[in-house]
């Protein structure tokens, strides 16, 4: 056994976040971690990454009782860790992210060159190909999880911790990350990996230990079980496969005409989308990240100007309108990145509820304190948002708890129209139910729905009607029935639409 | 104490203290500035400790750091019951003004400005006279017929400097070229060098220095480049005599002093009282007030004589300076 | 037109900018590990100071630049440990060490010299003036450039030194990585505080020779509260310079330039407080051309995306 | 035991802060030979003595206050407002004017002056709101600048065209305001004036508006995370006007205050020699931009300075000595003293054993 955590107990004050948790990993094993949101995953691997100190409990690494205070500690006994969030510098190239700590010199001088050959090689060795020059803040998502995890190799990490690495990837991207882990793993490298996407860990894991409100529910094989059984040990209960009901289209809520954002490039970011959404259909759009969707999404929400195109909303004309009036002609919206639009996070909860609801809590411009508070507690409890109280600042809460709020509060708008983008990203199971059926519902009730995401399945399930995005322009439109993920993922890469 | 319109209830602060003979006089000299380098508070507070000291009375001199702070402490110099209170400069004016009036029965002193009420006594300078006699030593000594003034700010007050500067200059000097500039504040040595260096650079062999601490930049300027400069209030040339050559004199010393005096001795009046030449509140080293510096060849005994006659026509009334502050 | 652009507009630009410059690349290295030095101001108040006590005790002027240094450090080290070990808000120290400063200066002023306002001491030897072998005879650059303090050739070796120090070597890479991501640095076992510690403490060392060169290269004297918003005007400096060592130098030569040119206009038939406003304008007009990385971005850094 | 220590708690920083900076001013008294006792207790005496002193320190805490409080509305707005200096002048100069030359009563005068110092504060605040909203220029940067801007210009006003040429005409001001322009003292005899209520009524007002209006909680979402405010439909450019405007208004308003209550003129250089702003601006960051606290804190730092000038006046200790304690107090105060505490208390609970 390559590493033996046990018994390890953390508590934070009155809160528990691991308790009594036993956990060990094999050589070349790759060993996932599951678990619903704030069950204590990323504490027990902070602990075994030297962020944190157990309360109890032991770590031992090759049989021998170890103690890491920091985190160099932990690298120095080849434990790397790629976070939840990444820990990059955007401003500095990706051989300089890779390198740091450890930085190849002449004398006192940085030599950017032999760190960029160094990069090189490791790429190829390791089959992760990057472009050492570049800088990180301008590469994909993808690319910047690459480096992540050439970081780790870098520092020559026989055990690499990666937490909820395939959250913001695309398809392709998962698929490309996961043959890297395999292949690593059969170089020898361990791994122990977080996700709440139960099908790429019946994929890629040998080993799967569930975790549900701090304890271990039990550890099995990957080959004894199935999504059901992990769902159940996760959850506690047994999930409803939901079932959609035919489409009944309305009216026409949204309509797009030739939007163009030209953007600083030479390339448009978005070159001449037309859509339209009706009510009573949600309709989806795929594509690789990067490709136009977050620029279409503001350009719909009023947050960027389009250069050219008009958008008409519940029939008004709301082409480069403020987001007060296209909100007040009907628009809610779950932002794509929950932490840069979505909340602010020094606020507590119950000021990140209100966004948008202003209107309806105030009189002559006197917020109504009471009343504001009783709607978002009543979100609270129906979405079963995990917050200490309404005046926990949301920052402390856990990514998963803040999306549920931000969804509960952009339904509460009952507007004609919702943009729902990447509405369960980070989200474990039983919270991605809740989110899902919300949607359907909202459909069901003749609203028109928006959904962006890169999560295939996600888009499949929900969609009435698929868009897919490439490179600013709409590749090709399918409907739910004649959609897979073959033809989606075709048309994501540039492809043309064959069916 | 020339041309004063003496009041009545003169002696009422002195004969009010008479009363009980146990307890010392009490006499505040409340500043609106910090003394700091500033020789016109310093010579001031000089002279008003000496005279505490030579007549018995318990002095104090109280700074003040700005405006609002000055008007709260002299109210709290009032509150604490002095016998007298003396204060300086057009900078406590609006105070004393205020402070006064609501307390008639008290007795106040102002220095270097006018306050006209009936319990204060207000002593002035004639420094546009003195600044005279500078511009016209300088207008006879420059061999450049350039000189320069680097002031403070730009401000009325300091008009009475440069202007009897410039009255004197083009007296003695119909052709010599004048060159101002300000510093913008009263501490920034290093720019008041700047701007001597400036003026030298434009030919200017005497500069004067008009500008509080930046004087003392003028000063290293002339040191370093080999012009002249001359200093303010009391006598710079003993700081540098080869390059400060002259000082212009304003005898804020003595005034406190005669004030206190007068107040000890039970012949202090009310009114407004000024010092220039004639009564030797302002002056200039050489040629009204001996130095222990030796004379610049630069200035040269000649040219001393020929102010010194000048000065008499100011004292006269011969010659007539302009208060550019009276226009 | 002559009389305003001469070679000795151009000699004051540069006696006039270098405290400026000093201070600033100070500021800029506070900036890069993310501690906004306000407190610049009262730094360099102090180097002025103690660079004049350190004459008044040893008489050389090796030894009193060291003596402005070892102040300078002493105070920036307080900085450093109140927003660092402390917490406390940067902006808040800063502005408190500056008042500090003032209060300490003036006080040990009349506690060492018993003299009120100012010291000045006619024997006092400043900087030595260096003036350069081939340079000096050249025409008009010679008048410009050469026969200045040594602290002011010192300062454009400052500038590249520094430039080269946080561009070019591990070190100096460190200190970009721990300002820029201080968490994610922290991961990776880069010791960020001890990082910051240095960065303040470098930034004394700067302001104690800023401080030096006024009290002992431009004049030679203290007087109270001589920096007189040189401080400040460092800290435009370093933002308008987008705390890169050559953006700042170029701030601070504008600056620099536009004080001198301000002096000249006096003449001018301008009235005073408009010539004196001149840098301050000027200044405004140059943000034109260097925008600022506006709110989104700034607000994309500070939120964090959650990826 | 609990009770005590919840009671205590929050008063434990402030103390330790007091102590530091009265023992660091006492090593000062030492050295220039002082009574430690007798100096701290004229600096008492000064700064809150009797009800004469008190009044004398709220009065010079009023422009404080005001000040600090539009920095405060800036700050939570997410603008570094450090131009409060230039908006004040501005202020002070424009109410001075008005007041002067405002046909009318006096009442009026006194109305229009307090108005048109809000404006030109505000307006002079809200130019570089401009700046920063069109040409993206650091707001940080352009108020620092945008202070030496406005003190030169009205220190030209007021030496040029508008100068006092009644009395010595020796300084850089206005003429005396019309005695019915005044605004009234509030005791017979004392300095403080009816700006000081203005002050206070601003505290609630402000306290009550960023807490329970729309705008207030506008305003502090812009500050927590701008992009978060403008995809709820927040519009930052005007939001942004507003709260520059306000912010400005309101140091516009301790300069009229200033003006119309204490100096009654524009005097060049009295509302910048005592450094209102920088301890407005220091009253809002010791408050975290909390209007009550700010007040609080204002209060405070007035209290240190006229207690200080009492501390001059009466004992032979330089004022120095007062800045000193001043400014450690306040590097104390700041400092998250109990945080690092409390956190240390927990790490120890954390490791070992339950208590
Ligand atoms: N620093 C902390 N202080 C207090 N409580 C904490 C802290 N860190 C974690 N917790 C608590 O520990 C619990 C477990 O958190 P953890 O981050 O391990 O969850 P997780 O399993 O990683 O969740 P997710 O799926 O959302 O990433 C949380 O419910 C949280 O309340
Ligand atoms: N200062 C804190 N006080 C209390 N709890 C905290 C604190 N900081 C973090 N936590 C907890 O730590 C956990 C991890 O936080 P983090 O931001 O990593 O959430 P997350 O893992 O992204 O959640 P999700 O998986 O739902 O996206 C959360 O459960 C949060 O409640
Ligand atoms: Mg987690
Ligand atoms: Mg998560």
């Amino acid at each position: 056994m390559l590493l033996q955590m046990e018994g390890i107990t953390k508590s934070y004050g009155n809160v528990t976040a691991n308790r009594n948790v036993s956990f060990n990993l094999r050589k070349g094993e790759i060993h996932a971690l599951v678990g619903e949101n704030g069950a204590g995953k990323t504490t027990l691997m902070r602990i075994l990454y030297g962020m944190e100190s157990q309360t109890s409990g032991e770590i031992k690494l090759g049989g021998k009782p170890v103690s890491f205070g920091s985190p160099t500690d932990a690298i120095r006994h080849g434990i790397g860790m790629v976070h939840q969030h990444f820990m990059l510098f955007p401003s500095f190239t990706v051989a300089e992210n890779i390198v740091i700590g450890r930085e190849p010199s002449r004398a006192i001088g940085f030599d950017r060159k032999a760190a960029a050959e160094e990069t090189t090689r490791l790429a190829k060795r390791f089959g992760m190909p990057v472009d050492p020059w570049k800088r990180v803040g301008e590469c994909s998502l993808g690319v910047q999880q690459r480096v992540e995890i050439l970081k780790v190799l870098y520092q020559g990490a026989e055990i690499i911790i990666l937490d909820e690495p395939t959250g913001v990837l695309t398809p392709i991207e998962v698929k490309e990350l996961l043959a890297a882990i395999k292949e690593l793993a059969r170089q020898g490298k361990s791994f122990i990996l977080i996700s709440h996407k139960l099908g790429e860990i019946m994929e890629v894991a040998d080993r799967i230990t569930v975790l549900r409100d701090g304890e271990v529910t039990g550890t099995v094989n990957a080959s004894d079980t199935g999504e059901e059984q992990l769902s159940r040990m996760m959850v506690g209960r047994e999930l409803v496969q939901l079932g959609r009901s035919a489409a009944a289209l309305g009216e026409k809520v949204l309509e797009a005409k030739g939007l163009t954002v030209r953007g600083s490039k030479t390339k448009p970011l978005l070159d001449g989308v037309s859509l339209n959404v009706k009510a009573g259909e949600i309709v989806g759009i795929a594509g690789i990240s990067g490709n136009g969707q977050s620029e279409l999404l503001q350009v719909l929400a009023g947050l960027l100007q389009p250069d050219e195109g008009t958008v008409e909303l519940s029939g008004q004309d709301v082409t480069g309108a403020s987001v007060q009036r296209i909100r007040g002609a009907g628009l809610a919206h779950i932002p794509e990145d929950r932490y840069l639009w979505g909340v602010s996070k020094e606020a507590d909860v119950t000021e990140n509820g209100i966004m948008g609801h202003t209107g309806r809590l105030s009189k002559n411009g006197i917020l109504r304190r009471g009343k504001a508070r009783s709607m978002v507690a009543e979100w609270v409890e129906r979405f079963g948002v995990k917050t200490g109280s309404l005046d926990t600042k949301a920052q402390h809460l856990s990514g998963g708890n803040l999306q549920k709020l931000i969804v509960a509060r952009e339904l509460a708008q009952q507007s004609p129209f919702l943009i729902a983008a990447e509405p369960t990203r980070g989200v474990d199971v039983g919270a991605m139910e809740i989110i899902h059926a919300e949607l359907l519902s909202k459909r069901d009730r003749q609203g028109a729905i928006l959904l962006v995401s890169s999560e295939l399945t996600e888009v499949l399930k929900l969609s009435d009607r698929i868009l897919v995005m490439f490179e600013g322009r709409i590749a090709g439109e399918l409907t739910a029935e004649e959609a897979t993920e073959e033809k989606i993922s075709l048309l994501m890469a540039g492809g043309k639409a064959v069916g | 104490a020339c041309g004063s319109n003496s009041n009545n209830a003169g002696n009422e602060g002195a004969a009010n203290g008479g009363g009980d003979d146990a307890v010392k006089k009490r006499i505040a000299l409340v500043l609106p500035e910090q003394i700091g380098v500033n020789p016109f508070f310093a010579l001031m507070d000089e002279g008003f400790k000496r005279a505490g000291e030579e007549f018995g009375a318990e002095v104090k001199t109280i700074e003040s750091t700005d405006p609002a702070a000055f008007e709260q402490n002299l109210r709290s110099t009032v509150a604490e019951n002095y016998d007298l209170i003396i204060t300086a400069t057009f900078q406590a004016e609006d105070a004393l003004n205020k402070v006064a009036p609501e307390n008639p029965d008290k007795s106040f002193a102002i220095i270097d400005t006018v306050v006209d009420q009936p319990n204060v006594r207000s002593v002035v300078f004639r420094e546009h006279e003195a600044a005279f006699l500078l511009g016209a030593a300088a207008g006879l000594s420059t061999k450049t017929n350039k000189v320069g003034a680097v002031v403070a700010i730009d401000a009325p007050l300091l008009s009475k400097y440069t202007k009897g500067f410039e009255q004197g200059l083009k007296y003695t000097n119909e052709n010599a070229e004048f060159f101002v500039n300000y510093v913008g504040n009263f501490e920034d040595s290093a720019k008041g060098k700047e701007l001597a260096v400036l003026q030298h650079s434009k030919g200017a062999d005497f500069i004067a220095g008009m500008a509080a601490v930046g004087d003392l930049g003028v000063f290293e300027a002339a040191k370093e480049l080999g012009f002249y400069a001359s200093g303010q209030d009391v006598d710079r040339t003993e700081l540098d005599p080869e390059h400060i050559v002259l000082s212009q004199l304003k005898g804020t010393d003595a005034v406190a002093y005669e004030t206190v005096k007068a107040f000890m001795g039970g012949t202090f009046e009310f009114g407004a009282a000024d010092y220039g030449l004639k009564e030797d509140g302002v002056g200039l080293t050489f040629v009204t007030r001996e130095s222990k510096s030796p004379l610049s060849p630069f200035i040269g005994q000649e040219t001393v004589d020929k102010v010194k006659e000048i000065a008499e026509d100011i004292k006269s009334g011969k010659i007539e300076v302009v208060n550019p502050l009276a226009q | 037109m002559d009389q305003l652009f001469d070679v000795s507009l151009f000699a004051s630009a540069l006696r006039m900018l270098t405290p400026i410059l000093l201070a600033a690349l100070g500021g800029a290295i506070c900036a890069r590990v993310g501690l906004f030095n306000v407190g610049l101001e009262g730094l360099m108040l102090i180097g002025a100071f103690s660079a004049i006590v350190g004459n008044y005790l040893t008489g050389s002027i090796a030894l009193s630049l060291l003596f402005a240094i070892g102040c300078t450090l002493a105070f920036s080290l307080l900085f450093a440990f109140m927003s660092i070990q402390l917490q406390a808000n940067v902006i808040v120290v800063g502005i408190a060490l500056n008042f500090l400063a003032l209060g300490l200066t003036t006080f040990s002023l009349r506690a060492i010299f018993d003299v009120k306002g100012a010291y000045y001491d006619k024997n006092m030897v400043g900087l030595p003036k260096l003036n350069i072998p081939v340079i000096e005879d050249i025409p008009w650059l010679g008048g410009v450039l050469s026969g200045h303090s040594v602290l002011v050739y010192a300062s454009i070796l400052i500038v590249a030194a520094l430039h080269y120090y946080l561009f070019r070597t591990v070190s100096g890479f460190r200190l970009l990585a721990a300002g820029e991501n201080p968490t994610a640095a922290r991961s990776l076992g880069i010791k960020v505080t001890r990082i910051q510690y240095g960065a303040v403490l470098l930034c004394g060392v700067l302001c104690g020779l800023a401080g030096a060169q006024l009290s002992l290269g431009n004049v030679t004297m203290f007087t109270e509260g001589m920096t007189a918003g040189r401080g400040f005007i460092a800290l435009v400096a370093t933002m308008l310079g987008q705390s890169n060592p050559l953006g700042v130098a170029g701030a601070s030569l504008l600056f620099g330039f536009m004080e001198s040119l301000s002096i000249r206009l006096q003449g001018f038939a301008m009235p005073t407080h408009f010539t004196l406003m001149v840098p301050y304008v000027v200044t405004i007009l140059a943000m034109l051309f260097f925008k600022d990385k506006g709110y989104m971005q700034e607000a994309r850094k500070s939120s964090g995306s959650s990826r | 035991m609990d009770k005590l220590g919840n009671w205590i708690k929050p008063l434990l920083q402030p103390l330790l802060a007091l102590a530091a900076g009265l023992a660091v001013g006492a090593v000062a008294i030492l050295i220039v030979g002082g009574s430690v006792t007798e100096t701290y207790a004229e600096m008492w005496k000064g700064a809150f003595g009797n009800f004469y002193f008190i009044t004398n320190t709220l009065a010079r805490a009023t422009p404080i206050i005001l000040i600090g409080l539009g920095v405060a509305l800036a700050f939570r707005a997410g603008f570094f407002n450090m131009g409060s200096e230039g908006q004040m002048v501005l202020g002070a100069l424009s109410a001075a004017i008005t007041a002067i030359h405002l046909p009318g009563p006096g009442w009026l005068k006194l109305i229009g002056a307090i108005v048109a110092g809000m404006l030109a504060g505000g307006i002079w605040s809200a130019f570089a709101g401009w700046l920063d909203a069109k040409y993206r220029m650091n707001l940080l940067i352009t108020t620092l600048l945008l202070n030496y801007i406005a003190t030169y210009f009205a220190g030209y006003i007021v030496t040029y065209p508008l100068k006092d040429t009644t009395g010595s005409a020796a300084m850089a001001q206005t003429v005396m305001l019309d005695k019915s322009a005044w605004l009234p003292k509030l005791f017979q005899g004392y300095s403080l004036h009816a700006g000081f209520l203005l002050a206070m009524l601003g505290t609630i007002l402000l306290y009550l508006f960023m807490k329970h209006t729309v705008k207030g909680y506008e305003i502090r979402m812009l500050g927590g995370n701008p992009l978060f405010a403008s995809y709820g439909g927040v519009q930052r450019g005007k939001l942004m006007f507003l709260s520059m405007f306000v912010s400005g208004g309101l140091a516009g308003l301790a300069g009229s205050v200033e003006v119309l209550g204490t100096q009654y003129r524009y005097l060049d250089g009295a509302l910048t020699s005592p450094g209102y702003a920088w301890s407005g601006i220091m009253a809002t960051l010791l408050a975290g931009s909390n209007p009550i606290g700010t007040a609080v804190a204002a209060i405070l730092i007035a209290a240190l300075q006229t207690g200080g000038m009492g501390m001059e006046r009466n004992t032979d200790v330089p004022l120095e000595v007062s800045s000193i304690i001043q400014s450690v107090l306040i590097l104390f105060v700041s400092a998250k003293l109990t945080y690092s505490f409390i956190k240390r208390k927990k790490a120890g609970a954390k490791n070992g054993p339950a208590v």
